[in-house]
């Protein structure tokens, strides 16, 4: 079942947001595209293949996503750096309460201060979105499947 | 320099002044791979949950040196190097897999779950010709073998025939520790992080056997009470001071008399989802962190209810691969596995904790690389090498010197 | 000549599933995209640019892209690896068969066993889509023109 | 404010003729993607994030677009290298006069004869895009601000 | 090691036993640059067809140097050093084109196509003030020449004025195979293939030597019957070793008596498209495989229909390049180019079959850069050097070490 | 090679023949910075006006190593190696701000702005234990200190308490020239631009000492008269050449008698939008280039209007980054400041100018790394290592390395 013109437009903007707020901040806002209750996996694609539950990033509701922003931006000591994400190759389909599920690629460059620009992670997002009460598209659940196993030194930031 | 050329010697100042062309010198790191790497010592290289079926195997790396870990039809593990004893090429591929006979790609020379070399294509040639010349025999081609020893479900391994019995290698307080929690039950292995940490291996060992970073360096840890140089604490290492324990108890949160010094503590910062630290009391003790560190390649760490094997692969002086294993028990409830997977956001290439110490092993190999002809000092806790009974001190970092310093000759 | 919402958005919904299925699979559902007298080039941007025809994957049917997937997964000896394709920046034609002609770029990030992500591939593709019977696109041309002329080591899969 | 399926086909067709004309030429038609009264700024993010104005493009002007087009067709010394875009996560708003302001994550990979394609740069699009008598978008405003501040050796090439 | 401080010698075993040093020693590898590719050796450079009128040139490598061979004015074909002679910058930066003079871009001093300064900006200063001093010679400036040799339209230069003639160099046996593909006849260049690959690179050379390989490793080939070890085949060599040929003639397909050791052949597999593989016979004789390897950099294949050469070019000790051009010959109809350009599918940095071996390579590599103490063994077909006439044989690849410790005083 | 080994030597020829092997040896390279760059010499470091407020700081680096250049509370400027005393890790990890205090991220000691070591964390222990040992003095472990010198707003560091004075050491030649663009008015900074170059970093103060390549690689400025080897124009040295100034003053665009040689010149390039180059007299002599480089990491530059200073922050042999700081004067109009951002396009890391620099660097050394055993020639303009009054000449280069082989004792 493919996408008509007028979703994929509603979806695109969602990632573009969602890309936004992680690159260029406020990274506090960026909890909010996910409902109250959601589920946000950051998943090595070893362990997803094999069937292993262990994630590196586990957040199981909007809170733990904002304590895990909160522990990035206060508690986490870690070198500056830039990120930047390219999300593509959308594809989904409706779902019964009109959302979508929805398959993406997506790769995140890393820059260090007087670092040559390097890729951090690359993979695919597993997203479920649903729709709030006003309407909005909000991440139900969002598993970040890795094929870059092996992580360049510390994935600090959610992707 | 050069380590081998004689031009180069240790410090004075025994193991409180460590130098910092350790981290950095291309002949020490040679050095390292030959005496402690296949030296009589013994690497972790995985968990007996990770091939239980006869002719599972999995593929790791001792040192820099890629080896096959197997289970053979009767159930016996053994342990070979991954290398093709015809033309050198790495026999196994897969990370990890069940096979009965190992067949190198280029010439399918085959070997079985020991290692020994069982097939050699044309060996007789073909229609009378070729083939392998008078005097050649199969047993005279077996890959290098490894010694092999388990305990409580984890496999051990040495390229050296010398090595110790594992016990008495371990000594008696660490090996209580070690059983402790690997008690003999099922382990159920929950998934793995692997990271490549731009930094010396040593410089991890350092950092898990260093009590005095976590007090200040984990701001996560202070803030939730987690660790604090305040709460009751134990420093333990085996006679040798290869091993070590950094054992301590939960206490109070927010400030107290001590928590002064420990400026990096938030105390307004509450979670907004406590579930991510509801820990359970599961072990006989009172201890709520152990951090045990194995000589050469391995950390044992329980924080909490989050259990995990960290495995050190060295690359070459200056990076290392940080290889986690993380487990639980065949009987632990839903509840227990999902406290372990929560809890597993403090600690992994992405953990609310240890992102602290790669980030900062990173800044020390920067700091180091710079300065080849400096030292950095343990005076913390005096110049001693001996078990202590509180956080403030590097008497664990000094006894791996003093071990280092023995292995290999410097 | 511009592309209208819904033909674009039927576009990237074709390049969304060839992604898919060269990332993750199944392979063998690959050729299907194909239509059955189609040409496929893997061709350096090099040999491309000078008028010269070598390409280092040449098929000429659905069956010679059946017969490399089936080599791929049966008889060439490759480490594992993960392969991750972006195509972006899509922009094309109506053809007069109610079909298009298509450019778009293309990255191709791989990660071997215990190594760190790098491109593998990056450039162009110069495709022609037709339609079947029932009215679905498939590709009738794809010409990948690759501007990483060396290539770090093999390429095992389709890009 | 999101931008409708039709609006966003518009500006995704005016990205994917700006990469094709950078990556695979004629350069010397880039600039007519620009007003004549226009706005191209190179700019390292951390120039941009401090509020210092260097840029290290600044064309204040077509023409001036085409000077730089034309010095480095016969003045810049370079030696030969092949660049490709990825832009993506475009998102924007509509403007007073018709036009669009609009923000788009970019990255340009770089091949250099007999060497493994790389990073060359990566980060963001700041601009502003006006409607031509014709009713064709133009760029008014173009801020390519560059996360990758270390650059690897020389920017030949517009971004 | 330090193979120059003569604390290193190859291990006993003569050429049966090749040491791991050999592929990863940065010491061997400057001595290899010194004294196989800018030694007595005819290197490959490109073809005739590639350079056809005046002024043409292309740029390429002879081991690590980038070199410019270019055609003058009267047609003559020379060679030189891409590497201005006033302060060392690469003069010559497209890898092909026309040009009466080479004008370096720093200064623009200039080069004819004997690489001969002809030009030196500014040499009697300007307005009288500098320029170059007394006794300043353009003719004292010259690029370092190549000398050049070319057979069939193929071209080979060297950086030794004291390399034999092209024609002794090879030996009668490899001459009149090197003749039965290069016949006189035009050459079209169909197109390029380059590689990177991640090992060192005489295992490039070993794996075109080594016959034994084909049919184990080579599943697609073994299936569809191209090479198999069953088949009539001889291997030959020059009088040096330096040089080797494989001849072979394609046999039935389908299980034999012998095809049992061949564990990986895939009776089922049977092409979707015919037209991958309708090879049709163009050469006097019944080969219909013949790869022929040229010291120090040279590969000339010719596998059914596909023609290509493949140059060797190392960048240090574990990387080389690999750039393969493809051709035919000016006489082919389009039947004949098509089926070329067809049956390049095996055989490219995406090859059916070669990328088998970019794949073992890898493998070889990652295996012997393990263990640099060890050796890898080359007894299929006993201990001799000599010509053989089957493929269970490692008889090339010692004939090849041998000249190698000539060469090479190892 | 081995440079300690006094296995080897500078060839004869004086300094009219430089060895490539200097751009490309390791022993030269951390000989290079341990006697150059951690020599009695002064490397900039940075602006007064990129640290105006008590507390500023800065952090960059001399050579490889990474230093901390901060303002303490009464004004005054300070810097100190970025290394925590403790164990090495880098303490400041932002670029610039402002701080009290400097707190190293693992175990927070902390340090103030002179890099004294002012705070050690549980120095006395908790709780009666642990602590630092009887000894321990904070004074023994502050920050290896940077001697500061200032001029015009201009900072400057030595890792040597020997240097001479600034004044001195730049001679007065270079301090008049100096002086004339840092002549005491506020500075302000424009903005940064960073490049990392594959190339050895003396090929940098090479092209910018070399008055011989402007006319004929810089096509842009010769097209437009900006800079020209028939202009009138001086090459001014220090009396140890170290330091060096080339002055130029524009002249003519168009073609002359002189021009003829120029063969690069583009008649017919006329600009579409001429605000590109409005340059205006800013200076009281008629000066219009002044490119002064000082020994042993800047360049100040002053191409019309656009100034800037260049930082030379070598990596290794074979790569060094190049750090901008565009900079004008707090009485700047918008319009200088607006015209100075425009003249920019010709100077920076996409500079229409200085792009061909970068590109020429790197041609340079993959063209001397493939040539270890052979030298560049340096005679254009004579042998000598003399002031000029021309720009046909390479003696400020000569003088350089003049200076090069005293202090490097080569
Ligand atoms: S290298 Fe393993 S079988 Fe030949
Ligand atoms: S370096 Fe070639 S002309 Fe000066
Ligand atoms: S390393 Fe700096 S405080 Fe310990
Ligand atoms: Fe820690
Ligand atoms: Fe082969
Ligand atoms: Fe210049």
């Amino acid at each position: 079942m493919t996408l008509a013109a007028e979703e994929r437009a509603e979806l695109e903007e969602v990632y573009a947001r969602y890309a936004d707020l992680l690159d260029d901040g406020p990274l506090a806002d960026w909890p909010a595209l996910f409902h109250e209750e959601c589920l946000y996996l950051l998943i090595p694609r070893e362990n997803h293949d094999r069937g292993l539950p262990l994630a590196i990033m586990r957040c199981e509701s909007r809170g733990m996503l904002e304590d895990r922003v909160r522990a990035v931006q206060e508690t986490i000591m870690h070198e500056p750096r830039y990120l930047r994400h390219h999300i593509t190759n959308v594809r989904g389909a409706r779902t019964d309460d009109g959302g979508y599920s929805v398959i993406a690629n997506y790769s995140v460059i890393e820059v260090l201060q007087d670092e040559l620009p390097r890729i951090l992670s690359v993979g695919r997002y597993l997203d479920v979105l649903t729709r709030s009460p006003t309407g909005a598209l909000m991440f139900r659940e969002k598993r970040v499947v890795f094929d870059s196993v092996m992580v360049p030194n510390t994935i600090v930031y959610p992707l | 320099m050069d380590v081998d050329g004689a031009t180069w010697s240790w410090p004075d100042g025994g193991v409180t002044e460590v130098p910092y062309a350790i981290y950095t010198d291309p002949g020490i790191f040679a050095r390292e791979m030959e005496r402690i790497f296949s030296g009589p010592s013994w690497a972790y290289v995985g968990l007996e949950a990770e091939i239980p079926q006869p002719g599972d195997y999995l593929v790791t790396r001792i040192g820099v040196r890629s080896v096959v870990i197997a289970r053979d039809e009767e159930g016996a593990i053994h342990g070979f190097a991954n290398r093709c004893a015809h033309r050198g090429v790495k026999v196994c591929r897969q990370r990890h897999g069940n096979a009965r006979f190992f067949v190198c790609p280029y010439h399918q020379w085959s070997y079985d779950a020991r290692g020994r070399l069982r097939g050699v294509p044309f060996i007789n040639g073909v229609r009378q010709q070729g083939g392998m010349p008078e005097g050649f025999a199969r047993e005279d081609h077996n890959l290098p073998p490894l010694d092999i020893a388990t305990r409580g479900g984890v496999i051990f391994a040495s390229f050296s025939a010398t090595a110790p019995r594992l016990e008495d290698y371990l000594g008696d307080t660490n090996l209580s520790y070690f059983d402790r929690v690997f008690d003999g039950r099922q382990l159920k292995v929950l998934g793995y992080s692997r990271q490549r940490i731009p930094g010396n291996w040593k410089l991890m060992f350092e950092n898990i056997k260093d009590p005095y970073h976590a007090s200040l360096l984990h701001v996560f840890l202070v803030t939730f009470g987690l660790f604090r140089a305040d709460q009751p604490a134990q420093v333990r290492m085996d006679p040798s001071g290869a091993h070590g324990l950094l054992i301590s108890r939960r206490g109070e949160q927010g400030a107290t008399a001590d928590t002064g010094e420990m400026s990096s503590m938030k105390e307004d910062f509450s979670l907004a989802d406590a579930r991510l630290l509801d820990p359970v009391k599961e072990f006989p003790d009172d201890a709520t962190v152990v951090m045990q560190t194995i000589w050469p390649n391995l950390i044992v760490q329980q924080q909490s209810n989050t259990l995990a094997l960290r495995q050190i692969q060295p690359l070459d002086p200056g990076r290392f691969e940080l290889h986690w294993t993380f487990f639980g028990y065949g009987d632990d409830d839903d509840a227990m596995t999902l406290r372990r997977l929560r809890q597993a956001n403090l600690m992994s290439s992405a953990g609310l904790v240890s992102a602290d110490d790669s980030e900062v092993i990173k800044l020390a190999q920067d700091g180091v690389a710079q300065y080849p002809d400096d030292v950095g000092v343990m005076l913390m806790g005096g110049r001693g090498t001996d078990d202590e009974d509180h956080m403030v001190t590097e008497t664990a970092i000094r006894a791996f010197y003093a071990h280092y310093r023995r292995v290999m000759g410097l």
